[in-house]
């Protein structure tokens, strides 16, 4: 067991689908002899070379596609597209060939190819490289969409990611690559599509993912501080997403809350409320709570930055006033 | 830019035998019959959505895909009924996915516009425009990296090649030299819209200097010139010295799509073009070689009735079971 | 008044914009001469001429760009995007550049905009032809989208959208194009984000848009015949949604449908459900149902294709079952 | 392709005077002080995100814009804070951007990577690659609907030339001729891949044939020359000829972003541009041309100390109100 940041789990995650698999190769711009832009390929190339290492051009339809094409012959590509806001210049690739080339061609293909994007706002690079850009593919199945909340998600569901037959998008946090967590050597497989419980507590179910999840956490220790025991979920995979682990939970806290840094409208979270308060709307006690972040872009500056994010502060008392209405 | 000159009176070494000539009449008879049908079964609403026929392009399918060898791999648009009978999908199951039937190449779930054959080679048809030709790269990009010298073989439009995505993949193929061959059926048209409406070069192939990479101009409706031209390519992509563009000269006898009437072409030029009609071209041919008129009219026969019973066959195949909607969209 | 397709209003709807404003041009592929793919524009190009009906190459992000960069000098644009599963390939243009520019700029730069595009399943089109593509952009807050479910409601909306100074994301049906229904001369105009109540009920409050807006409307007469009134509302803009209107429906009703042709995760429909029961939980006396699509791509075959949207006749079906629950 | 190969040293009609001169050795002075006073912001923690420093590139930025006259409009990357002070921005004011203050030109929420003063004629920085070029075209295009004779200046990276947007832009540049100056500046690197690993032509102005416009390559560190290619582009697109594709041979001085310490250079490769830095070759041109000493120290502490009073100003200015966030996200 050993103490890494996320950014280093998930580099080993890397190093080791590379040294186990053959076919397993990586993509993408200056993530070879530069070690990517946010330094997470770093090592990789020195030590599987060129032809599993791949520098590109400036051209990520060409980087999404390519992952296609040489899957369709058996390679397991790992596509780097830095930050994840520039899906938008590649998204029909994901959305119109990777998700649905499988059902299309009724199963005659299996596309194993596994995109990292780095997600989410936190660290002022504003408007265009801060979204949590899962949201836009939600609605496109076929895909299998991963946001990997601590250390040893990280690398747990990126060896699953990689070794999945389907198309898997790995949200990286890029504020969590610093994060601190512990890594075993030992850990059991983490199985796409299966939500995690962080934290148990019988009074509220809080769900929530990456940066969100960090905080809900910090915010859970300050409520059971009052004798408020929250019990944490982490979907972990948000499509499909386990409604099944989310549901149960509900069952048990009569109360659901929804913690998510982005706006509410098409958001996991939204479906996450809709989907369980269908199913479960006897379990309930009070109406689900939807903590979202503003319905605006997101803003450069640190104040406006701050402030748009769920805070700590915010979620624990949202979920105090929940809990006393 | 190199324009292809040489002539299919003469043959050249590597050129097609009499009998694989008789043997490439005989596919694009069938090609044409094939889309015959489809048109046919289109206005009696057996066809869905909408079709892309590619009556008078069938020596670019033919001609190209004669040049590949097991393990090489072909992608195509739409409009790619053609290309994926020239890999030798079967007339029977192509017809059945057209027509919606659970015995379909796709299980009735890709139609017109989608039809794939792993197993000839056809690794889809792309109805979003462009969006192929990264997914070909990768196809090179593996074969490359298993060393297996496979060859990809792409089918793209003249209109497609304002896309970005096309300019990235030809990009990509160029720098790192993969065994791509980029075959754009410039049929003058992309949609509604004349090509010098649209792009300012007057040539595709010129843009090829853009890439890296040879492009090299060839009569599409000469089968013979097209093998040629591709074989080249595809030998210069095994042997690893990278990519090709082939613009290939031809033109589509029908509209666009479903029933488009095509008035936007001007007073003639179907006509004229009609003159070219690379199946006609193809029979002059083979009779000035020396072949027997009995062996044209036998591979004409043959073709025709492999289109009848293909038909046939289709037709009285059922729909796909409902159950199958939810099968295929995870492994 | 007068009785016209879907189509047509929407053609009509061009012509008196570009009549009424100079600084309005259209830009597409094909929507000249040809009067576009869905022949929606026919006659214009004749009237109006080149400069303000213009043809492009195959370019769909130059399309939106140039839309965008006219705005920013007072044209008001109206781009084609044909089947509106192309917005993939001009993603970034759409969700990244127009939707956050006046934000990232603090409000220097207006974007009257307005985006056509070909929305929805039942044509046999298949999987990359067929899709209801506003989910992909609910999450990006700076457009509007609005999805015409009438012949009056595109007429109205499609003026709205022009003479709006925000950028529009404008779905038609294109079930729907030979749709017929009533066009008066002196109709109101239409607020984008106002959502309508088209038939008044007092037992359920059903959602639909477009197509299954259509097959709710005549599910309820069935449901009518037995004696349970479907109040039916339109919520005709589906970002920003009139929560407002829903909520107040579901206040009488207590009861909340929502019925769409996509898969759940990431819809509107989920959207609306999650925030609906988040404010008005004590309103309901049932949990809300959700009627959509399967999480697939949308399959070809006839069969196959009619069996995934959901029909009027699953539409009374489950409505019948909450109200019996 | 044309290379300019005209010698600044001798004077051609349409060059500035020496007092237009001095005032771009200012303009240039006051941008290299900019990025360098950014550069200090940046390590001490005043600067969020990322920042993209144009030490090197001033040349490109004040030569290219002072082509330019009110009305026209430009567009430029998130490598963008020279352009937009070439266009006139406040000093102050594009600080307190990137220090994320109320007064910033963007109310700070634009920072770094997306500076726009729309009022001097920037229309906007980009940060994702490639985006702006279609915009620009857009800008030209209402140029000439309206007939204004305006002028559309669009900067972009060597690297971003192999992105989708920008050939799709270029292309329909090409074919309406619209009135756009794309002015690629060429500065060997995309982030740390040099310009031969990924793009298969060595000079991207050969590219511009593909699109059917001229492509010229300058030298882009001479204030001179550039200042006259894109005068002549800028004309030409004013009397409606079209678009013109510009290379301008550069250097970027410092790494790509924030810390990046450009280790991927070869070595004495930096000492080799620090000798063509474009401000002490501007001040030898005006030495040579006979201007004053005085006359260029003056113009060097009258930048110097606009610069320091620009940012001292912005630094005591305000953080935004956070009730921001909610504003200007709908019209
Ligand atoms: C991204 C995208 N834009 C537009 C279309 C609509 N469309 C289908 S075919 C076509 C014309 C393509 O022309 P070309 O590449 O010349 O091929 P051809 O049809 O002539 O074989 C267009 C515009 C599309 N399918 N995808
Ligand atoms: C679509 C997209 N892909 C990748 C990036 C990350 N990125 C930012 S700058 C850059 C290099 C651009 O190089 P170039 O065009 O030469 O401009 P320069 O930075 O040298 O000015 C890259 C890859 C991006 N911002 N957008
Ligand atoms: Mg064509
Ligand atoms: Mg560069």
């Amino acid at each position: 067991m050993s103490e890494v940041t996320y950014k280093e789990a998930i580099r080993r995650a890397m190093e080791d689908a590379l040294a186990e698999d053959d076919r397993v190769f990586m993509i993408g711009e200056d993530i070879a002899a530069a070690g990517g832009a946010f330094k997470a390929t770093e090592g990789l190339w020195e030590r599987f070379g060129g032809e599993r290492v791949l520098d590109t051009p400036i051209s990520e339809q060409a980087i999404v596609g390519a992952s296609i094409g040489a899957a369709l012959k058996g390679r397991r590509p790992v596509a780097e597209l830095m930050f994840a806001d520039f899906a938008g210049v590649c998204f029909d690739q994901i959305a119109n060939q990777l998700a649905k080339y499988r059902y299309m061609t009724g199963g005659q293909v299996t596309l194993p190819v596994t995109i990292r994007l780095a997600n989410g706002a936190g660290a002022g690079f504003a408007s265009q490289h801060s979204q949590t850009v899962e949201n836009w593919f939600l609605n496109c199945p076929g895909l299998k969409i991963v946001v990997p909340g601590s250390v040893a998600d990280a690398y747990a569901l990126f060896r699953a990611a990689v070794r999945d037959e389907d198309p898997v998008l790995f949200f990286e946090h890029k504020g969590m690559y610093n994060a601190k967590g512990s890594l075993t050597d030992d850990a059991p497989p983490v199985e796409i599509g299966r939500a995690a419980v962080i934290r148990s507590g019988e009074h509220v179910t809080v769900v929530a993912t990456q940066l969100m999840r960090q905080r809900a956490e910090r915010a859970a220790q300050a409520l059971a501080a009052e004798g408020v025991e929250v019990e944490l979920v982490d979907p972990r995979t948000v499509l499909p997403i386990d409604f099944e682990t989310i549901g149960a939970s509900v069952d048990r806290t009569a109360h659901l809350v929804v913690v998510q840094e982005s706006p509410l409208a098409g958001s996991w979270g939204a479906t996450v409320a809709a989907r369980v308060v269908a199913d479960r709307f006897e379990s309930l006690d009070a109406p689900p709570l939807l903590i979202s972040a503003p319905d605006t872009p997101v803003p450069y500056a640190g104040g406006l930055e701050e402030a748009w994010l769920p805070s700590e502060q915010r979620i624990a008392d949202e979920i105090r006033g929940l809990l006393a209405g | 830019m190199r324009l292809d000159t040489t002539s299919s009176s003469a043959v050249v070494e590597g050129d097609p035998t009499d009998d694989e000539l008789l043997g490439m009449l005989r596919r694009m008879i069938e090609i044409r019959g094939f889309e015959d049908e489809i048109q046919r079964a289109f206005t009696k609403n057996l066809v869905r959505g909408s079709t892309h026929l590619c009556n008078g392009q069938e020596a670019c399918a033919v001609g190209a895909c004669s040049a590949l060898r097991p393990g090489d791999s072909m992608v195509c648009t739409y409009r790619g009924h053609g290309a994926v009978l020239a890999m030798g999908a079967s007339l029977e199951r192509t017809f059945a996915e057209i027509l919606g039937r659970e015995t379909g190449l796709c299980r009735g779930k890709g139609g017109s516009m989608h039809l794939t054959d792993v197993e000839v080679g056809a690794y889809g048809s792309f109805a979003i425009v462009g969006a192929h030709l990264p997914i070909a790269t990768g196809l090179a990009l593996a074969a490359r990296l298993d060393r297996t010298e496979a060859v990809s073989l792409c089918f793209f439009g003249d209109g497609s090649t304002n896309i970005g995505a096309v300019h990235e993949a030809l990009n990509l193929a160029g720098i790192w030299r993969l065994p791509v061959v980029f075959f754009c059926e410039n049929n003058l048209y992309g949609e509604y819209s004349p090509l010098p409406s649209t792009t300012p070069v007057e040539q595709l192939a010129d843009r090829a200097a853009g890439y890296g990479m040879p492009g090299v101009r060839v009569d599409g409706n000469d089968v013979v010139a097209v093998r040629r031209v591709v074989a080249e390519a595809v030998a210069r992509a095994r042997a690893g010295e990278g990519p090709t563009f082939v613009e290939g000269l031809t033109y589509r006898h029908r509209g666009h799509s479903r029933t488009d009437p095509a008035k936007y072409r001007p007073a003639g030029e179907l006509e004229r073009w009609l003159e070219h009609d690379p199946i006609p071209r193809l029979e002059a041919l083979l009779a000035e070689r020396g072949v027997a008129a009995a062996a044209i009219a036998q591979a004409r026969a043959d073709a025709e009735s492999a289109v009848a019973e293909g038909y046939a066959a289709a037709l009285a195949a059922s729909a796909p079971a409902v159950e199958l909607i939810h099968e295929d969209v995870y492994a």
